[in-house]
């Protein structure tokens, strides 16, 4: 699929004519732009990439991405997505979605596309606010919240949406930042790379209705402290000089030691991507205060793939009986003839 | 109706038209030897038509009314249109079979029982005092009682089967004595049995010897003093092959598609009675076919809608309460002006209802349940065999207009079955399938002049990357638009767009009296049993025409003209007078309703009265 | 309209009626300068009526087209009926907002723009090469020019207050300003500023004294020779209070509840514009008022409806993609029989449509948009004031019958406001809600002779255990039924159940001449446009009446008689003719439509015109 | 709630006269014996019970228990109960559902039901099938399943139930098997006290359209080989004569070991229902060949109940601001006067 011209697509081939409509200060315009730096270093003519989204400011994404498109309904861009890979599975597509898209009212097709395991990749926009309904919580508002439909503060429990996409079986699993560009590039290339339903939650920040919801994690002087990057194979240490790790005190109980001065990083755990569910589970659990809160590919596992295995069925069925003959299949059964 | 002697020596009759029904519990095989008989009889010649009457529940006790099972089947010389009103003859294997369907039967009818089947507890269990074979409650029928259990386990006595075995077999012995009774060979059935039960050819045998023993009861016995002979009807020449509707639909859909050049994404989800579609073509693996069934009926239809957005022809099959759920898709694929074929096999509603009853009331639905102006074509099968040229023809309008078609079958048609006419595949109209590829003046929603389609333009075609979506567009270059009159004018479009496509389908034809003063109007199941009642009307004298839509959205451009010819307009329909009010809206004139909502079809009877009343 | 001296010694004009705009970008505070000049307005004792125009963006890009906000006010010494056609004045705060508004005004209307939004780089962002204001574009209209934003800074000098701060007062400026011209009283905004911003009280000071510098401004100002008076209306006597139609109907559906004595589970997921409804329901958790944000329109009238089951009043409220989603358990809900509220506020479609933009085009989905024959109740809101009755009628009518019904008002009366005359708590018709409590003789689906309703027998009750479900349900005792006959009854039943809500349902009356000959017939938010047209083609000798339906299933029981006493009958619709293929399919007598489908309400000058052509 | 009356019910107060129509030799007959037998013991007046339950032959359950029913429409249950729980936190409500109505169809609601942790118990028959529908696959059938809508076999891979569960953040979580008649029993007691949403999964046999599907858990003779019964502060052990155990090799890895002379049950895990979600996982991941499945509790942590908390607000709000005064609502705002 990797044509010359695919390879000398930049930045700009990506960009389309549409004014972004997004407030001043949204977390939704770093992703689109390193998603428009990511795309043009895939390989993949500019006409194969078919992004889908639903409905929100972040399910506006398809507009401003100069492939094929197709902004939807709301929460049912997994079923159309399924329907293009189905119909065509040399296309690379791509998911825009949010908390609300994804995960309140898109959340059954979500959670069957990662069952299932279709080759799409999934951005999920999690700014843990409804943005264009003007700010109602959504199913990742903390509990308490106050917001224009819970005004005494939410008393709706949140999803952990890594912890839902695991137990749901999704085979790619990351999270990231929207400001972290290098490391939202780096995550979309391994998203790009996976063969099944890559799910990518980006704490993204809405500067309107929900200013301020990632602060730990999205400012420069806190991230090192808040953040713990995951790197397959590598021991998970973090802070500002990387003086801190985490180890299992217990089973299944994580805890911050501190390192340097000789204490050194044996012990520690290990990063594995291809890990037991019940491991990325754990770090799925990790969040403040007491535990850094893990970003990066939390699981990547090589699982059959729904699209390929469909349409790997009909070719076996057709080298078996042959590709169908219509007047066969008509003229079958019992016939007669009346002259 | 004539009469000579039988080879049995019993007194041979000559009738033109029969209906028959096999009844018993779900175990007792009926339906099997109701589709051998109809494969027999469609091999004699005979016009037919059937329908199979299953029990609501998957497996109801044995021997209790909800476990009947039913199949019936009218057979005849002349033009058949419908499995028949009121059988002429009940098989019934057991009590409760003979209470469920006793209703249902013609005056004097005859029932064959089998009398082994009803022993006390089996009276019991369908909630009889007394035995109706013994008490004289069925003094208005000819009653036959057959000792079919006990006769059956002495012509395999000597296979050695055990019992349990050997009455499993007591289906082929009623389809036996109905042979010799209706003078049909056995041999088709032999040679079925034997491909069908190769690997166990003990019980082909004893199948085998209990088809014989029935044949041969029915020859000897005292008790069938007339055997019948219903001659050859006059059908069009061609090949034959007896199909169900859903059958039909499925293949239409696959002929369209192969003429189309394409692929087919079929979303669907399982649901009484269209999950017959599903498994149908999920069989066809080889035919172009991806079948994809879904989470639920939204994720079906979004899958096909997002098929077609990527070049394949979008499909999605249900009933009632999914097409509830296809509203929202089915309002954006408007709005994305994308080809997609919608399925709707129509069931008893509202809600639940009864869903393994017939009923056509879903048009409704079909037309008006979006939200907005939100027109697609609509179209409704007829019969059986119909299902196949409208499936078609769904595909070929879809593709050609670029919209969604919903298309409306039903119970009665979807699980019937009547023999159909094979059409040859060079015959079957073309579906030119055209994906732009030129990137020169591409625009989205630039329109083809004449039907106003807009151009497919597929993922993966260089240079014509653009965006769809549900937000309305602007007109030609399709960007995001909030400008009045561009809405205006996109809605207006929208709306004539479909309008034209009354250009592309036929008129309307009337059948039946040039002179007539009295029309029947008709849509999609009901066609049988009108045409049938026409006929018989005219038959009495009668002038009456008969009009039958296949295409309700738009109608065809001649309907009000024709509809002006007549004083009055009868509208039979299986709900409360749906489209006699889209017809009143449409044209601002009176129709007069008949309706029936009991879960079944018109009896030619009851549309045949009110003609009477009427012409 | 007279003219006398001013007590700036401009020249003192009467005048009935004004529309005036104010536009700026979304920041600039236009809804609040609206929403003041409205509140003192209503207190001067003028009739009015108003509509906010929101960006359909969040926040779109400062100055930018998409990020205009406008705010329109029409204020009389008459009857108000709607908004108002075209604005006598445009208050343009930048050129996005002379641009996007110019088209709507009156020709030879007056703008006041505030040259200071007018440097080069914002022409540039509204897409404009030269400055409208200078280069004679404007020649049709009286172009004051305005520098508010300087004149802003001068005023609030003294506080010391950062520039950018003092720019955010410039919107009191501009209200001041009006205040003057249109002689209204500063003090009720200076005292609500003094409220509003009592925890910040340098801010406060600063808003006010831009509101009284702009008021000075326009007393002293030779820019304006003429200043205007527009008497007080007379209106019926009463406690008023200015409201919009969907917190018209959150306290519709409030007090309702409280005088049915209940409780009121709201289940619903956010959409524009239905969405405050939610807000406004959320606040009062005191008033019996359970508010769940349900997880998607599926399961907030899912819960809507398991909260009937169990006793409370159910309500769900959404907008055209919402109510997509919500068929499949309306359709559950016409089989179980319970009260149900479904509020649709429409917006224009299909798909997502223009989700900030208005239309009343889902009327097809709330009458026909169910699978198979799903009859229930259908009202619409006619104006803001008017939802708050309309929600309470579809209360007391769920609640009497049994049954869901559904309420459709839209965005344009949901959004816009009026005042509103309050009544009387003890004049609210009474609700009585009876649960059944005696075992004795209960059967859930025996019938109220007169009503038809089942009983609302709820869980907790001792002795009335039983089961409900969307499987049809036989006659009195409710089990599940397959009979056929028992189908048809029950579908007849449901029907005839809602057609008997007519007897408890007041009349259509006409307004207007009795020996009319032309009708204009309309439903929902035409009112306001249709009302206005109606007296004023009246005031100009035309014999013409009007009937405005907000009963839509059922009609009214003389409905039928009435369109009979006119020749003609004109049906003005914000959509293709929904309400017309009805009538006509109803009555099969043929209505003219009169259709606007461009987001926006009909002008009464559209309206007029038909009718002048016609009467 | 206990009154005189609810203390006297016997199974037969819980018996409807509707015939119940599963086919002879069905799995569900047997939860419904349960059910009954476990209803009148609970100190619940018999008119307190609503049972809601989607479409599907399993969701027939409410015609057969003489409580307040609602057979609702396909995999809506979980909406319609928690708007029950909403009108009157008082009832006990109950789902019956099925595989396909719970996760194909009703997936969405589910994970939010258990998110929110609404006080409603779930019984999930799980038999691997559309039943009703007549026999197509469902998402917990295995790949490579042939049915009527899959003749070549499945490539949908299935969830794990209570792996979804456990993602979805629920707070009761167990497993039971329809023939193990005392165990249900036990489990639906358990489910019963807890307070916020009780998930059970039930293995249960559909001996017309997937006979056998759970063979090694429901035959006496080879079930204790099969299941390991979790049981709350006890070591996980199993086998016919209790002989094996499951330990944790390396972290996150649980394996089989040998019990018996001399070996004790030292160094097992210990099943500890509150323990972090990741060891939960670790049990969901469990089964076949090489290890047991477990059945029973596997989770029971206590969480704010959503029902509780709708209605705790509002009464903190009516204790705040007074009960709501119509009149005052009504009359509030800028009034103005004219007469
Ligand atoms: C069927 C339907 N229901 C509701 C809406 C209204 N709606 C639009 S976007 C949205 C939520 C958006 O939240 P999220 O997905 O988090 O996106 P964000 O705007 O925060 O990026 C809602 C409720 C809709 N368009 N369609
Ligand atoms: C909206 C809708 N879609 C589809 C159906 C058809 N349908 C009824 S039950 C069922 C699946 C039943 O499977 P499951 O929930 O596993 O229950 P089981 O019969 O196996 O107990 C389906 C697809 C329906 N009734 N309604
Ligand atoms: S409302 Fe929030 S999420 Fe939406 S565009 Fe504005 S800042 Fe971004
Ligand atoms: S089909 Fe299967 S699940 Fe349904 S009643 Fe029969 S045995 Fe039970
Ligand atoms: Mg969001
Ligand atoms: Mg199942």
């Amino acid at each position: 699929m990797t044509t010359q011209a695919a390879l000398e697509l930049t930045r700009k081939d990506f960009v389309t004519d549409q004014e972004v409509r997004w407030c001043p200060g949204c977390g939704d315009y770093a992703v689109l732009a390193a998603v428009q730096q990511v795309f043009p270093e895939l390989g993949i003519p500019r006409e194969n990439f078919v992004v889908v989204s639903g409905i929100g400011c972040s399910s506006r994404f398809p507009y401003y991405v100069n492939t094929y498109g197709f902004h939807t309904i709301h929460g049912r861009a997994p079923a159309v997505a399924t329907g293009v890979k189905l119909a065509n599975p040399e296309l690379s597509v791509w998911i825009a979605t949010g908390d609300g898209d994804a995960l309140s009212i898109g959340g059954n097709h979500l959670i069957h596309l990662m069952r299932r395991n279709v080759d799409v990749k999934i951005l999920l926009f999690n700014n843990r606010i409804y943005g264009l309904t003007k700010g109602q919580y959504s199913p990742t508002s903390e509990l308490g919240k106050k917001t224009k439909s819970s005004p005494y503060g939410s008393v709706d429990r949140p999803f952990n949406p890594i912890g839902l996409a695991l137990g749901a079986g999704a085979t790619f699993v990351a999270r990231t930042v929207d400001v972290f560009a290098p490391h939202i590039k780096e995550v979309l290339r391994q998203a790009a790379e996976h063969r099944g339903t890559a799910y990518v939650e980006v704490l993204q920040n809405c500067n309107i209705y929900n200013d301020g919801a990632w602060e730990p994690y999205r400012e420069k002087e806190l991230r090192d402290d808040n953040l713990v990057l995951l790197r397959n194979g590598e021991p998970l240490v973090f802070g500002r000089e990387r003086r801190r790790g985490i180890r299992l005190g217990s089973p299944y109980a994580p805890e911050v030691v501190e390192l340097g001065e000789g204490r050194s990083e044996a012990g520690l755990l290990v990063h594995d991507e291809a890990g037991p569910l019940a491991y990325a589970m754990t770090l799925a659990e990790m969040q403040g205060p007491d535990l850094p809160l893990p970003v990066g590919v939390f699981r990547k596992v090589s699982e059959p793939v729904f699209d390929r295995d469909v349409h790997g069925q009909i070719a076996e069925v057709t080298a078996l009986k042959g590709r169908g003959d219509l007047a066969k299949l008509l003229y079958s059964g019992d016939l007669w003839e009346i002259s | 109706m004539g009469s000579t002697a039988a080879t049995s020596g019993a007194k041979l009759e000559t009738l033109d038209r029969v209906v028959i029904r096999f009844a018993g519990d779900s175990g007792d095989g009926m339906q099997l030897a109701g589709t051998q008989f109809t494969a027999t009889t469609a091999l004699v010649g005979n016009d037919l038509a059937t329908f199979p009457d299953y029990p609501a529940e998957i497996r109801a006790p044995a021997g209790t009314l909800p476990g009947v099972s039913g199949f019936q089947i009218n057979f005849s010389s002349e033009d058949i249109f419908t499995p028949g009103d009121a059988p002429d003859v009940l098989v019934a294997m057991n009590p409760a079979a003979l209470k469920v369907n006793l209703r249902d039967l013609k005056p004097g009818a005859t029932i064959i029982a089998n009398v082994d089947g009803f022993r006390e507890n089996d009276l019991a269990k369908a909630g009889y005092q007394t035995n109706p074979l013994e008490d004289g409650s069925l003094a208005g029928f000819q009653v036959i009682p057959v000792e079919m259990t006990r006769l059956t386990r002495t012509a395999l006595k000597e296979t050695g089967l055990p019992q349990r075995t050997a009455d499993r077999c007591k289906n082929f012995f009623a389809l036996g004595l109905m042979y010799s009774l209706y003078s049909r060979p056995m041999e088709p059935t032999l040679r079925w049995i034997e491909k069908r039960f190769a690997r166990n050819p003990e019980i082909a045998r004893a199948n085998q010897l209990a088809l014989k023993a029935g044949y041969a009861y029915g020859e000897a016995s005292e008790l069938f003093p007339s055997h019948y002979v219903v001659p050859p009807a006059r059908l069009e020449p061609g090949t034959y092959r007896n199909i169900s509707g859903n059958s039909a639909l499925a293949l239409g859909l696959v002929a369209a598609t192969q003429k189309a050049g394409g692929r087919m994404v079929l979303g669907a989800y399982p649901i009484t009675p269209a999950s017959d579609v599903l498994h149908e073509l999920s069989q066809l693996k080889n035919f172009g076919v991806v079948t994809f069934q879904a989470e639920d009926e939204i994720g079906a239809i979004g899958a096909a809608l997002g098929a077609s957005f990527a070049g394949s022809i979008g499909v999605t099959v249900t009933s009632g309460p999914g097409m509830a759920l296809k509203t929202e898709f089915l309002n954006l694929a408007v709005m994305v002006e994308l080809p997609l074929v919608v399925v709707d096999i129509q069931r008893a509603g509202p809600s639940t209802g009864m869903p393994t009853k017939t009923e056509q009331a879903d048009l409704f639905l079909a037309l008006f349940g979006r939200p907005s102006d939100s027109p697609c074509i609509v179209l409704a099968a007829r019969s059986p065999a119909d299902c196949f040229e409208t499936a078609y023809e769904a595909v070929r309008l879809a593709v050609r207009h670029m919209t969604p078609v919903v298309l409306l079958s039903d119970l009665s048609i979807g699980a019937g079955a009547e023999p159909w006419r094979l059409p040859r595949i060079e015959d079957l109209p073309d579906i030119p399938v055209e994906f732009r590829t030129d990137p020169d003046g591409f625009l989205p929603y630039a329109r083809d002049p004449r039907t106003l389609a807009r151009p497919w333009a597929i993922p993966g075609t260089p240079g014509l990357e653009h965006r769809v979506g549900g937000l309305e567009k602007s007109d030609g270059a399709g960007h995001v638009s909030y400008d009045p009159l561009n809405h205006e004018r996109m809605t207006r479009l929208r709306t004539e767009k479909i309008a034209r496509v009354a250009e592309d389908i036929p008129p309307a034809e009337p059948f039946g009296d040039d002179d007539a003063r009295l029309l029947v109007l008709g849509w999609g199941g009901t066609y049988g049993a009108i045409a049938g009642a026409v006929r018989r009307a005219r038959a009495e004298g009668r002038r009456v025409a008969h009009v039958h839509l296949r295409y309700l959205s738009p109608f065809p451009g001649n309907l009000g003209e024709i509809l002006d010819r007549f004083d009055r307009v009868l509208l039979p329909e299986n709900n409360l007078g749906q489209l006699a009010l889209v017809v009143q809206g449409r044209f601002a004139r009176p129709v007069i309703p008949l309706n029936k909502v009991q879960g079944r079809p018109f009896r030619e009877q009851e549309i045949l009265e009110r003609i009477l009343e009427l012409a």
